[in-house]
């Protein structure tokens, strides 16, 4: 962890010299989003203020600066994963939404018909539920979902049976509201094993642990730039070109097309078949400058940092609070990322964020887009605590300082 | 008195950790359901209206101090009461979250007079100045809203 | 006039300081994408760099204000629209592209049923007819288009006969090929007569000109931020909220739910139903930023530049290229936008661009995305010069330099 | 040398005024369509092709300078060669296109010889400093390709 300095980090992200309610920010809300370095802010900034113009279709030169970097952004993307097949996979979306969206409703269309079986987890985010309940509404789809332990982990105990006649596993790298890291690869290789094929949501993964496509060896992955350090409005849809070359268009419109008549049209190839309109040009080079950021860091640094502040604080309430508060998600190894859903006996999520806040400190509550892993755990809302690369054990201090206030003023 | 007294008083955190008429009620009392989507807040509100008077109600349901206190204070204030009494308080109530975001100027007299009538309830007006907040205190009143429509 | 200058203008725009190739940035590609001027810029930099979270779940403070700048933002289209219903109707997309996507994959879906008519333009968008000929894969659509007639207007000679039995009126306000502006609040009310509802395409007129959509009296508007000033990433669908409360979900996922289970899910209401996912935070900013500065610009001012210069360019483009450049565009009269399509007699469009560029003058040469309306004049490209409020006569006196230069060097 | 004379060399300004082997030929020559979405340059490409030698070539259609001078540069390079030596052109061709936005170093001998070979069609080799004007150059040659597979 030689080059990874946390509190350099920290001088990187102007957002953490704000103060509220005259105590310095503590912002414990990465899981949710992240906040961006100055070299991605700066990034865009420079994109409007020097060379801003359409792409594609230019022959000026911002026009080709613009392209340039747009599709730079691109090739970064799939270096950044080790994708197969290079930047032909990669297709940008607004966020990780859209990108299941697509997934469902372009290669779920072409690729899933009645009785099929689509294998989910309970500790899914809404974003890999709510678009195959809607596919679920034009293909009698069979939609399952594999237990979550009562230890917060994927109940694989009856994998091979859930296995049978899937047709796509569709499962989350890390939990948004447990922390919980799955295995990935290994659950890839059984799927694929059993005919299917494997996507991933890499939301709280990518921005926190090395990714690499060739290893994992799987055949979807969607994520969003907002909680990789980058900007809002930017998402990533990746598939091997392969895959990709068989899928029907999605969004229609300019730029996704080789040719439109009065009476039909034909639909471009590759990538370009799925980008529909002006693309998030100033979003791809903010998520590109998060790209170097974080490669900068070491995203093996990141993971080390974030388990070493979540096994510091994990142990640290649980002795200061014993009994008082829980830890929804696993707290006994180090398969983890840096999320850490709090249960505090007695007082609501919304009341515990309501304190922290006047000591400036910044955590969720709520069911964080995960109704079904609340309703699994008897859980209304859980008040959220995450970690970034910026993070400091000084956070977690003040985190505790705010529990406490919590605790003594509901009683 | 600090941000955090402002929103939680004495009153709200006495209602939060002693909630009145509390449970359930039998048929052919009505049974009305709410919820707040974004926090994972729900509550049923049972009532039982007998001659145009709100002659017995009951709330069951989680979420925050200030929902829970809320619906506790709502349902002292409107138990007994006629329809007609019940929906002057709720109109006075809805004011008075409706001032999303700004404090109520007290030295305004009719402020003052608005504040007074409502009594224990006054107690919610400090969630105005926190708007996340503001569903959180509506959502049983809203629910008592639906239920008196559907009665 | 008196608030308006170009020239003050132009010094708020900092793209316009670039040099190309030694001569100063004359940017006549405003059709394709605006120039950010500085406020809008600063104003998505001050959000990432002080007030950055997730917005709508969150109690902190930072969730607050962020929460707040997006929700203001709303509100701000609405008014700016001057939005029956206000703020309710208005729905943020990625694009425009997305904006018409959301109409016929869920209004579309809802309202149309085998054998419906659809009525568009020779002079549509691609946005505007590739997403009803995909809606026509599934419904048996009639998809109609009103003809141009030889002035580069609509044919409205037969408008009676097209709309019987239409469903919908889907029109661009202004084509981005031609700079015609269709007479939206007449075709509207004749649609409405014959029972159809009127969709208008707004992402050349919205930063361009004033837009009421009382005084308009459609049903549906879409356009794009980064063609008004505003930044990528962002644009919106509008729709009067009676009819949004009838339109059934679109894209899936967190944030557009009302309940989700292991068994189904409930859609929220209003606008929130159809923005699934995070979204497009700092571009909302970005767009408020945009819609204030052109507030105060005046849309009235604006439209009278932009109309100034293009009388002046007409003129002088006939004067001093007589025969040799032709207008593919009305140049008779002053119903028509900034937007010069140019036709030079036996200079391929591309050809042209790369001369101007050699100047610095950047051009949009191609289709345009709207391949009907070519193949209507038998063309396949134009080089396009479109104004922005920083447009000066100078500009048009460089593209003329540029022209002159292209006929002499392909002789 | 400008940039623009660069890319506009005489040569190929020549062919674009006045290019070669433009027109159709009858079956049972072939035809290839090839058309660049992007711009919406096409053409058509039609080739003879008898005793593994391209006896015949004819070229339609319509796009800017550098697509149609590319096209007729390369009608003449391959009219009248094996088709040994049509793919040994090809391929030389579109090595120098993918030089993308580099400049040829020609004090690198090698790259001198394999310009040299080229013939007029060097002329093309400023393209390769216009990343976006590549397609252009390279449609013809594209649909070369793939009449010659088709064959
Ligand atoms: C008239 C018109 N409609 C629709 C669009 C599509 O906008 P976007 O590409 O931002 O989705 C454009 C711009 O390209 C346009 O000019
Ligand atoms: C695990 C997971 N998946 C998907 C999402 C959806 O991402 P977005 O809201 O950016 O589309 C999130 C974040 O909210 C997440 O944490």
């Amino acid at each position: 962890m030689s080059s990874f300095n946390a509190v350099r980090v920290r001088a990187d992200i102007p957002a953490l010299t704000r103060h509220i309610n005259g105590r310095p920010i503590t912002y414990l809300d990465s899981g949710a989003s992240s906040l961006p370095p100055r070299s991605v802010i700066e990034a865009m900034d420079e994109y409007y203020r020097l060379r801003h113009a359409n792409v594609h279709r230019g022959v000026y030169q911002t026009a080709n600066e613009a392209t340039d970097a747009y599709e730079g952004a691109r090739a970064a993307v799939a270096q950044f994963l080790n994708a197969p097949g290079g930047a032909e996979g990669v297709v940008f979306t607004k966020n990780c939404t859209e990108a299941f969206n697509l997934l469902a409703k372009s290669w779920g269309v072409a690729n899933l018909k009645d009785g099929d079986v689509v294998l989910l987890s309970e500790m899914e985010h809404h974003a890999n539920i709510v678009p195959w309940f809607q596919l679920r509404e034009s293909i009698a789809l069979d939609i399952r979902f594999i237990p979550v332990t009562d230890d917060y982990e994927l109940d694989l105990s009856n994998i091979q049976e859930l296995l049978q006649g899937v047709k796509l596993l569709s499962l989350t790298a890390m939990s948004n509201v447990l922390g919980t890291i799955n295995p990935v690869k290994d659950l890839a290789a059984l799927a694929h094993a059993h005919g299917a094929l494997v996507a991933i949501d890499a939301s709280q993964s990518v921005g926190h642990m090395p990714t690499n496509l060739v290893d994992l060896d799987i055949d979807f992955m969607m994520f969003s730039g907002h909680k990789m350090l980058g900007p809002t409005g930017i998402g990533v849809f990746w598939t091997r070109p392969e895959i990709l070359a068989t899928m029907p268009p999605f969004l229609g419109g300019g730029g996704m097309i080789a040719d439109v008549r009065t009476d039909g049209y034909t639909p471009a190839t590759g990538f370009t078949r799925f980008e529909a309109g002006t693309p998030m040009i100033a979003e791809a080079v903010g998520l590109h400058a998060a790209i170097r950021y974080l490669e900068g860091l070491g995203l093996d640094n990141v993971h080390a940092h974030d388990q070493s502040l979540t096994v510091d604080a994990i142990s640290r309430i649980n002795h200061q609070f014993s009994g008082r508060v829980r830890i929804i998600g696993p707290t006994a190894h180090a398969q983890r990322g840096g999320v850490l859903s709090l249960d505090v006996e007695g007082v609501h999520p919304h009341d515990i964020a309501q304190v922290l806040d006047e000591i400036g400190v910044c955590v969720r509550p709520g069911h964080h887009c995960a109704k079904p892993l609340m309703r699994r755990f008897g859980l209304a809302a859980t008040a959220r605590a995450s970690f970034g690369p910026y993070s400091l054990t000084l956070d977690t201090d003040v985190l505790l300082e705010g529990l406490q206030r919590a605790i003594t003023f509901f009683g | 008195m600090s941000n955090l007294e402002e929103l939680y008083k004495e009153i709200i955190l006495d209602h939060y950790r002693t909630p009145r008429n509390r449970g359930e009620l039998p048929p052919p009392a009505s049974k009305t359901e709410g919820f707040n989507p974004l926090c994972g807040d729900e509550l049923t509100v049972y009532l039982d209206v007998t001659d145009g008077v709100v002659s017995d109600i009951k709330i069951t349901g989680h979420g925050c101090s200030i929902s829970q206190a809320s619906s506790s204070l709502m349902s002292v204030a409107v138990k007994g009461k006629t329809l007609a009494e019940v929906s002057e308080v709720l109109s006075k109530f809805k004011n008075m979250m409706t001032l999303e975001g700004e404090v109520v100027d007290l030295n305004d007299p009719s402020n003052r007079e608005v504040l007074r009538s409502l009594g224990e309830l006054a107690a919610l007006q400090g969630v105005a100045k926190f708007p996340v907040r503001i569903k959180c205190a509506t959502l049983a009143w809203n629910t008592l809203s639906q239920g008196l429509e559907e009665n």
